[in-house]
C-alpha cells in the first residue's frame, strides 16, 4: 500500500543498495561476459568487441550533455528499444552506449542517431568519443546548481566541446585527450588528473557578512576550515562576534565559505577559470600524473566564454602537431620540457604557475638540464 | 521561447554538441513534471547568473529521508520571488547499478517516478557514479523514496561523512582486459556496507572505485580513498602468430584508435619495445620476447596490440588508498598500499583491509580529514602497522632520503633512559 | 710503540691503504712539532675512545685571531689530565689557492710554521675546500697568524656565521670541459668578500663553489649556498672524424675510464645516441648530428667522446642557489636561478646576483636560516622579484600542480574590499 | 719585524685572502691554460691530457688519508722536487696528483711512489683513483676531532678503503662510484648525493645535563633548535631551569647538542652507523640526486668496522655485476626498481627506510607499476 506521512516507519523498506547489474546486462553482453578476447574501434564512436564464443558486440557510442530531462533519457529508451532489444548504458564519461549483437545492425543504428537533433539544430546523440580523440568533458554543477563554483559548467562545456566537436568525431590525435572541468576547487570532477582541466578559481578573499556571520556559522569551524589560518575572531563595531581574513594569506581556496555561508568569495570579475594540463589516470607507460596550471586565470565570459575555448583548442593543436603516436599531453611536455612547452604553445610563464605550496621545492629545477 | 527572456543562453542552443539549453526547453514545453515551473525558472536564473557572473544558489540547509544521512543535497535559491519554480531544488542521489546497464524498463519507470515527484530534470550521472535527480521539494522526497524502494526494489547513493555511491568500469562485461569482476566486487561491498553508506559515522566522505586493469578507466586511481585496480601476477599470453599480423600490417595497432591519421607503417620497435618502460621485451623479427618477472604491467604493449597479448590468468588486484581532490593539503593520487589481493567473491580479503582501515580512520581521524590526509600526517608507517602488513619497497618509488629515522624505544638497546652521572664518569665538562 | 697503548689503532697500521695511524705515529716520532705530545695524546684519547665508542671532545668555545670572528675552530678534550697534549685542541682554516696547485717552495714554508706552532697534523683538504691546521693552542694563534700573513703573504679560510671557503674545480688549469675560468673566478670572489668571509654578518654560513661545466667535479651544486655551473649558448664542436675513430675502435671510449673491463666493442648507438636524455642526437653509420636546440648539455656525449666532441664557445654558467646539509629541513640541491650569466672578469653581473640575495638573506633570513631554507620559507617567487629577473620556466621542473596561487590585489580587477551590502542586493540570505 | 704581543694591532695584515694560484701552475699548465684538447687515462691513477699546443701533461693522482701529518707532506714534496719540478696539486677528493710534461717521466715517477710505505706496511702514496673505480672517500672529523660524531671518520675509511683497495686500483665497474662520509647529520662530507653514503647517526634523546644546562646553554635557543618542537621547559626538583625532550617527537638530529652542550646524545651503542645510496652530483644522462636511505643502522664497530665494510663491498658487487656500463648506482636501482634492488642486494626493508618527514607523500608509490 502506498506511503502513509502519519507513520512513515510502516513498511519502510530501507538498505537495499542498487540494482543487481545483471538483470540490466543484454544477452549477449551477459553470455560473453568474462571471456572477450579482443576489440576493435571501426569507425569513431563504433566498437565491436570478440568473445571466445565468436559472439560479437557492436557498440554505438554518443555524446550527451551531462544534464539531460526525463524527456530525452526516454527518447534514449525509443532507441534501445528500436535497436538494441531495450538495453543502454552510460559511460563514466557521461556518454551513451547502444550496443547490438550483429554487424547489420549498427548502420540503421548510426543513421538513425546522426539524423536526431534538438529542434535548434544541436544533436541528440553525436557518435564519437572513441580512441585518439576528444571524448565527453566530465563537469560539475556550476551555477546550475551549487553554492560555491567560481564558473558555470553546462555553458563552458558546450561551448568548449562545439569548440572542439571534429576532435569528438575524430580519431586523429597522438592519444586520447581527457578534458575535465569543475567550477571550484573542490574539484569534484576530479579534474586534478586530466590532460586538459578546466578550473573554476576565485581571486577575492570573502567578505565577512557581519550582520549575521554569528547566526549562521559556527565560527570555531571556520577558522579551523582555513589552510593557511588566514581567519581570526573579530567584533564588529556594534560589538557583534565576527571574523576578520588576512587577505595576504589568503589563497581563494574557498574552503571558509564551505563551512561558513556568511563569507562568500565569488565574484563578477574576480572569479574566473585555470587551465591546467598533462595530468593522466592510467598507468599506460608513465606513471599517473597530476595537471599542471598553465594559465593562472581567464575571465568568466558567458555565454560562449571564447578565450578558454581558444585556449583549449590551440593547446591541442600544438599537441596534436609536436607529438609523438601514443603521447598523452603531460608526456609530450615532460619529454620536450616544460620551457618548450610554454615556448610551442606561446603561452606566457607567470609568477602564478612556481609552485609555493607544500612541496614547493619538489617542483624547482635541481639541475643545470634546460634548453635555451 | 520560455517563460523568461534568456538571450545568451539561446546562444547556446546553437552548434552541434548536444544543448542542455534545448533539452530544459523541452522538458519545460512537455510541462509533464511535479515540478512545472522548475525547467523554465532554471533557466531564468541561470540566464540572470550569465549576467551576474556570480552563482545564485544558497548553501543547502540539512535535508534527507528519515533514518538516513545522505543521498540528498539540499538547495535554495536566492531569487525565491523572481524564480519559485527553483526556490527549492534538491538533489537525489540513486545510486547507479554495476557500471550502469539498463533496461528500458527500469528507467522509464525511473523516470516517471521523478516526472511524478520532481523537475524532470537529471544528471547521468554525477561524478561520483549516482544518477542524480536534479531539483525537487523537500515534501517529495519522502514519497519518491518509498515508491523507488517499494516499487523499483532501487535505493539512494550517499553523501555527507558517508561512505559513498562505489562506482567501477565495466569490466568482465565488455572488455577483454579486466583482471576480475568489478561490477560483482563493486555490487557486494555496496551491499556489505549500506549502513556505513547511509548512516553519517565517519570523519568525511569515503569512496571506493574498482577499476579491472590499470588502464584505470572509472580513475579510481585518482578519484577514491580506496581504490582496487586488476592486476595479475603470471606471464602476459601472447599469440605469435597475431603479432605477426600486427607487424605485416594485417591488423590495426590499437585496436583501431589511431585510424583517422596517417602514422605510417606500423612499428613494433618503435611503437612497442622501445616504449615499454621497463625495457622488458625483444622482438628478433619472428617471435616477441616478453621478460615478465621485469614487466609491470602498465598496459601499453595489450593496448596496441589486444588481439596478440592478454593479460596472465593468475590475477586479482592492487589496492591503492588516499586519492582526493585537493582541498585541504593538496590533491592525492592514491598510494600502493597491498600489491597484490584475490579478488573472489565474498571478497573476505578486501573487507578485511577495508574495516581495518576504517577503524583506525574512525579513531584517529579529525574531523573533515580524509583517510589520504591522515596517512599524512601520522604516516604511512602507522596505516601499515594498522593493516597488519609487513613494509615492502613496492609502497615507495624510492627509500627516504633524509636521515631523520624515528626509532622507536624497543629497537634500541638499553632503552632511552640514561644516567647523564655515568656519562659525566667518562665526559668532564 | 707510542707514548699510549694502542691495539685497535695499530690493528689500523696494517691494510694497503695508508694508514693515518702510521702516520700520526711517524709525526709523533720526529717530536719537531711545537705541541710535542700532541700526536701521541691523539692516538691516545682515539684509542679511548674506540674502547668507550662516544667521542671524547667538547664544545669549542669561542676561540680566533684579534678582528676576525672566523676562521680557527675552538675544541677542548673532556680528558686533558690523561691527555694533555690535546687539552686544547683548536683547528686553523687557511684559505686554500684555487684548485689547490701548490709549490713544494710554499708547502715547506707553511709546514715549518705549522711545525713551530702546532701539532703537525693537518687535514689536507677540509670538506669546505681550506687546509687545515689540526690542532693547537690559543696562545699560539696570533704568531701563526701574524707569520703567515707576513712571511706567507697568506690568509685563513672562513667558519662561522660567515662566507666560507670558496672552492673551485680544476677548470681550465687542466681540463678541456672548462666553460669558464674557474679558478680566476673563485680568487676575485674571494678577494671581493674579505670582510664578509673574515666578519661575521649573516644569519648562517654561506658557501660559494664553482664548477667549470655540468660534470660538477667540485660538487657545487649540492654543496654550496650559490653555485656557478659552467655551460655553452651555442652548438657542441663536432669533429667526424675523430668519431669515426670512436665507432672504427681506434681510440678508447670515456677516455680510457673503462678499461680494465671488457665491455665489447664500442657502440655508438647503445652508449651515445640511445643513452642521450633528450633523445637530439643521431647517427647514420657515417655522421653523427646533434639538434643542438635541444640538447640540454648534460656532458654525456662529450665524456664518451672528448676527442670528437666540445662544448661550445659562446660559454659561461648557470647559478643555482640553495643547495645544503640536511639540518634542519632536509638536505636540498641547488635550484637554478639564473639559466645562464657570462663570466668574464671582473665578474660584475655575478657580484650583482650575489649582493642582492645578501641583502635580502640579512634582511629576512632567521638566525641560523640558509639561504635555501629562506627560499622554501619565503618563496622562490619573492626571490627572483629581489634578484629582479623575470619568472623563467627553467627555474622549474613543472609549474605547480596544485591551484592555491597567491593572487596579489594588484592583479585583480577592482581590488579585493567589497561591500557585503551590494552583494546581498544580488543574493538574499 | 716579529709579532708584538702587546701592542696586535701594529702593522698587522688581513684581508689578503689566499694566494694568488697563478703562482703555483706548473709551467705547461700556465702556458696551455684554457687551451686543452682532450685526455685520457692510461692506466689506473695515470691521466694525459693534450693541449692544442700539442703540449701534454701526465698527472698521476695517489691516494691519501685526508689526516696527514706534516712529515708526510714534506716526503710528499720531495717526490715533487724529484719529479716534477717542484709542482704538485690535491683534488676536491682529497688525492694528490703529481704532474709531469712527459711520457718518459712517467714511469720511474710512478715506480717511486709505488715503493713508499709507512714502516707498518700500508702504501704511503697508493696510484689510482681514476674513471669507473672507487675514489678517494671524502669524509670529515669524526672522533679525531669533533664534538658531535655519531661515529669515527678516519678509522672507518681506513677500514673501507683497505675492503674495496682493489677497485681504487682498478677502472672495471660500471661508472665511477662515490663514497663519502659524514659522522653526523650536519653531513660536513655533504654525503647527501654520493653513490655510497656512511653517515652517523644517533638513536637516543639527548640527556639533560640539569644541573649545568641554564649556566652552560641558552635554552630559548635549545628549544629553538628543534626542528620537531620536541623540546620543552622544565624546572628540577631542586627548582634549577631547564629542559625535557618529548622522547616520541625526537628524530635524533643532534641539532639540540650543537646549540647546547648540557645535552649529550651518542651513545656506545645508540650511535652508529646508516648506509645511503645512489646518489650522485654530476648532470650526466640524469639529473643529480639524493642519496636514499638503505640500511638504517649498523652498530660502531672499531676498529675495522666488518659489518660496514661489507655492506659497502656487497653492494657495490651487486651493482658491478648487473648495472650497464655508464649506469651510476642510483640510475641502475632506478632503472630495475627500489623493489628489485632490495631483492638483489639481499638488504631487508624496513619501516625506517619509508619517507615519514616534510616530503613523505611526495616519495610514496602512485601507480601500479611496480614488479613481483
Ligand atoms: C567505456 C569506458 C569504461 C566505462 O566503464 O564506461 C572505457 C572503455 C574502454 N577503454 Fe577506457 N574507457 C572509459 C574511460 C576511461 C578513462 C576514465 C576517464 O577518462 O575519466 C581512462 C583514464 C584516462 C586517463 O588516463 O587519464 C581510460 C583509459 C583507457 C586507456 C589508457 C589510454 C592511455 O593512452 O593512457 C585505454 C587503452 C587504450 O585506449 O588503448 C582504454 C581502453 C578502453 C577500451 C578499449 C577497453 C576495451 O577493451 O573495451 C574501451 C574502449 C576504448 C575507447 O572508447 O576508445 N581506456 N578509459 C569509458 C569510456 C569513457 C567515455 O565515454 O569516453
Ligand atoms: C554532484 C557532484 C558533482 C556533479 O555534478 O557530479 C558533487 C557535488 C558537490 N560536491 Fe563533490 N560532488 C560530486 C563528486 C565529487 C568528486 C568526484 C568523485 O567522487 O569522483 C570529488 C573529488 C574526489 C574526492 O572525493 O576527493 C568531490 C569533491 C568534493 C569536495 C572536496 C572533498 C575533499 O576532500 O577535497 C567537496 C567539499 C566538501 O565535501 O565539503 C565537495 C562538495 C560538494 C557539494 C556537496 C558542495 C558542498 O560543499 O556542499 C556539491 C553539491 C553540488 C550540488 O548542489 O549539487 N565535493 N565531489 C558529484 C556527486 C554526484 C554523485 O554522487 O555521483
Ligand atoms: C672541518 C669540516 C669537516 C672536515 O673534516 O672537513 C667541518 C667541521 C665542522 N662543521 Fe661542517 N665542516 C666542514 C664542511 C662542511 C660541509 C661541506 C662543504 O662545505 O662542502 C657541510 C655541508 C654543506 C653545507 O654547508 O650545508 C657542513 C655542514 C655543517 C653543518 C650543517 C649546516 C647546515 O645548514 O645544515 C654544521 C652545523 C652547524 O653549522 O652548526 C656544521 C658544523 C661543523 C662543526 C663546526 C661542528 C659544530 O657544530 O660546531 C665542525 C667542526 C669539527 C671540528 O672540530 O673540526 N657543518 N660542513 C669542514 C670544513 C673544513 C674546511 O673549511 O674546509
Ligand atoms: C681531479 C678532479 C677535479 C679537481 O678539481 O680536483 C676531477 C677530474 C676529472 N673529472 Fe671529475 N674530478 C674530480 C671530482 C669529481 C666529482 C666530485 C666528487 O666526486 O666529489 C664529480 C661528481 C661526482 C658525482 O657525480 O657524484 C666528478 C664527476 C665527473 C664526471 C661525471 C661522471 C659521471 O658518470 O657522472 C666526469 C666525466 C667522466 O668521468 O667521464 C668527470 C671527468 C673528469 C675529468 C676526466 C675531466 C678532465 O677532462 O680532466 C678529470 C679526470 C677524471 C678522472 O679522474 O677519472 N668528473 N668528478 C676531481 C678528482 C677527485 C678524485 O680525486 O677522485
Ligand atoms: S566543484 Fe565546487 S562548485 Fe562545482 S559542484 Fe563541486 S563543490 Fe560545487
Ligand atoms: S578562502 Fe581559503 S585561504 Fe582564504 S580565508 Fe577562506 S579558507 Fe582561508
Ligand atoms: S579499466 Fe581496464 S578492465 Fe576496466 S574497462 Fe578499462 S580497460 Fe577494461
Ligand atoms: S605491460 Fe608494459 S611493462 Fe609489461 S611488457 Fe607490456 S609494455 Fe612492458
Ligand atoms: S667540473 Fe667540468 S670543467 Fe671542472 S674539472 Fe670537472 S669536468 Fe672539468
Ligand atoms: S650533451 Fe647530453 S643532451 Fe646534449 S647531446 Fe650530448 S648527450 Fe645529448
Ligand atoms: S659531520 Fe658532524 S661530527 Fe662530523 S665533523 Fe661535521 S659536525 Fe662534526
Ligand atoms: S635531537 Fe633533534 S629532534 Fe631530538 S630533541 Fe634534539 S633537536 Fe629535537
Amino acid at each position: 500500500m502506498p506511503y502513509d506521512p502519519n507513520d512513515p516507519l510502516k513498511d519502510r523498506i530501507t538498505d537495499i543498495g542498487p540494482r543487481y547489474y545483471k538483470e540490466f546486462l543484454p544477452p549477449v553482453i551477459e553470455k560473453n561476459k568474462g571471456k572477450w578476447l579482443y576489440h576493435e574501434i571501426l569507425e569513431p564512436g563504433v566498437l565491436v568487441h570478440v568473445a571466445e564464443s565468436g559472439d560479437k558486440v557492436f557498440t554505438v557510442r554518443v555524446g550527451a550533455a551531462r544534464l539531460m530531462s526525463v524527456e530525452l533519457i526516454k527518447e534514449a529508451c525509443d532507441v534501445a528499444d528500436k535497436y538494441c532489444d531495450g538495453y543502454l548504458r552510460w559511460t563514466t564519461r557521461n556518454n551513451i552506449e547502444f550496443m547490438v549483437d550483429a554487424e547489420s545492425k549498427v548502420k540503421p543504428l548510426v543513421d538513425d542517431l546522426k539524423n536526431r537533433k534538438f529542434s535548434a539544430g544541436s544533436h541528440k546523440f553525436p557518435v564519437g568519443g572513441t580512441g585518439a580523440g576528444v571524448t565527453n568533458i566530465v563537469h560539475t554543477q556550476g551555477w546550475v546548481h551549487c553554492h560555491t563554483p567560481a564558473i558555470d559548467a553546462s555553458g563552458v562545456v558546450k561551448a568548449v566541446m562545439d569548440g572542439v566537436f571534429e576532435e569528438f568525431g575524430n580519431m586523429r590525435l597522438p592519444a586520447q585527450v581527457r578534458v575535465a572541468l569543475a567550477c571550484c576547487l573542490n574539484m569534484c570532477g576530479a579534474v586534478h588528473c586530466s590532460d586538459i582541466a578546466i578550473l573554476g578559481i576565485h581571486r577575492k578573499p570573502p567578505m565577512i557578512d557581519n550582520e549575521w556571520i554569528d547566526k549562521l556559522c559556527e565560527l570555531p569551524l571556520a577558522i579551523a576550515a582555513c589552510p593557511t589560518a588566514a581567519i581570526k575572531p573579530a567584533k564588529t563595531e556594534s560589538g557583534l562576534k565576527s571574523l576578520t581574513v588576512n587577505a595576504e594569506r589568503c589563497m581563494f581556496c574557498g574552503n571558509c565559505y564551505t563551512m561558513c555561508a556568511a563569507m562568500p568569495l565569488a565574484d563578477e570579475v574576480g572569479s574566473g577559470i585555470a587551465i591546467l594540463v598533462g595530468g593522466k589516470i592510467s598507468n599506460r607507460v608513465s606513471k599517473p600524473k597530476f595537471s599542471k596550471v598553465v594559465i593562472p586565470f581567464i575571465p568568466n565570459e558567458p555565454p560562449r566564454w571564447p578565450t578558454t575555448v581558444n585556449a583549449v583548442k590551440s593547446i591541442i593543436e600544438v599537441y596534436a602537431k609536436d607529438a609523438n603516436k601514443y603521447e598523452r599531453i603531460g608526456e609530450w611536455a615532460e619529454r620536450i620540457g616544460w620551457e618548450r612547452f610554454f615556448e610551442k604553445t606561446g603561452l606566457p610563464f607567470t609568477h602564478h604557475l612556481i609552485d609555493d605550496y607544500r612541496f614547493a621545492y619538489t617542483t624547482w629545477r635541481q639541475s643545470t638540464q634546460f634548453k635555451f | 521561447m520560455g517563460k523568461h527572456n534568456t538571450p545568451m543562453l539561446d546562444d547556446l542552443e546553437k552548434g552541434p554538441w548536444p544543448s542542455f539549453v534545448s533539452d530544459i526547453k523541452q522538458q519545460a514545453a512537455t510541462g509533464k513534471q511535479k515540478l512545472q515551473a522548475a525547467p523554465d525558472d532554471l533557466l531564468g536564473i541561470l540566464e540572470l547568473t550569465y549576467n551576474d557572473k556570480v552563482t545564485h544558489w544558497k548553501h543547502g540547509g540539512i535535508v534527507g529521508v528519515f533514518g538516513y544521512g545522505g543521498g540528498i543535497i539540499g538547495r535554495y535559491c536566492d531569487q525565491p520571488q523572481q524564480f519559485p519554480g527553483v526556490a527549492h531544488f534538491h538533489t537525489v542521489r540513486v545510486n547507479q547499478p554495476s557500471s550502469k546497464f539498463y533496461t528500458t524498463k527500469f528507467l522509464r519507470e525511473l523516470m516517471a517516478l521523478w516526472e511524478k515527484y520532481g523537475s524532470g530534470l537529471t544528471n547521468m550521472h554525477g561524478s561520483t557514479g549516482d544518477i542524480v535527480l536534479l531539483g525537487t521539494t523537500t515534501d517529495n522526497l519522502e514519497l519518491l523514496f518509498y515508491e523507488m524502494t517499494h516499487e523499483l526494489n532501487q535505493d539512494l547513493g550517499g553523501s555527507g561523512s558517508n561512505l559513498r555511491t562505489p562506482e567501477c568500469c565495466l569490466g568482465q562485461s565488455r572488455c577483454e582486459w579486466a583482471c576480475y569482476d568489478t561490477q560483482e566486487a563493486c555490487h557486494q561491498i555496496t551491499n556489505e556496507y549500506q549502513d556505513e553508506l547511509h548512516r553519517p559515522a565517519f570523519p568525511y566522505k569515503f569512496k571506493f572505485k574498482f577499476d579491472g586493469c590499470p588502464n584505470g578507466c572509472v580513475a579510481s586511481i585518482a578519484r577514491s580513498d580506496m581504490s582496487f585496480i586488476g592486476t595479475w601476477k603470471d606471464d602476459i599470453r601472447i599469440d605469435q602468430s597475431a603479432v605477426a599480423a600486427y607487424v605485416g600490417g594485417d591488423v590495426l595497432p590499437n585496436g583501431g584508435a589511431h585510424r583517422n591519421r596517417d602514422w605510417g607503417k606500423f612499428n613494433i620497435e618503435k611503437e612497442v619495445i622501445n616504449l615499454c618502460p621497463t625495457g622488458c621485451m625483444a622482438w628478433d623479427g619472428k617471435s616477441l620476447k616478453i621478460n615478465n618477472k621485469e614487466c609491470t604491467r602498465c598496459m601499453h604493449c595489450l593496448n596496441v596490440m589486444p588481439r596478440a597479448l592478454r593479460p596472465g590468468t593468475e590475477t586479482g588486484a592492487s589496492v591503492l588508498m588516499g586519492a582526493k581532490a585537493p582541498i585541504l593539503e593538496g590533491a592525492q593520487l592514491g598510494t600502493l598500499i597491498v600489491p597484490f589481493v584475490p579478488m573472489e567473491p565474498p571478497f573476505s580479503e578486501i573487507k578485511d583491509i577495508i574495516e581495518k582501515a576504517w577503524d583506525w580512520w574512525m579513531e584517529e581521524g579529525k574531523n573533515r580529514e580524509r583517510i589520504g590526509e591522515l596517512m599524512q600526517r601520522q604516516t604511512l608507517q602507522k596505516l601499515i602497522q594498522v593493516l597488519e602488513i609487513e613494509p615492502d619497497p613496492r609502497m615507495v618509488s624510492e627509500p627516504r632520503s633524509n636521515p631523520y629515522i624515528f626509532w622507536r624505544e624497543d629497537e634500541v638497546e638499553g632503552g632511552w633512559t640514561r644516567d647523564i652521572a655515568d656519562y659525566r664518569a667518562k665526559h668532564q665538562r
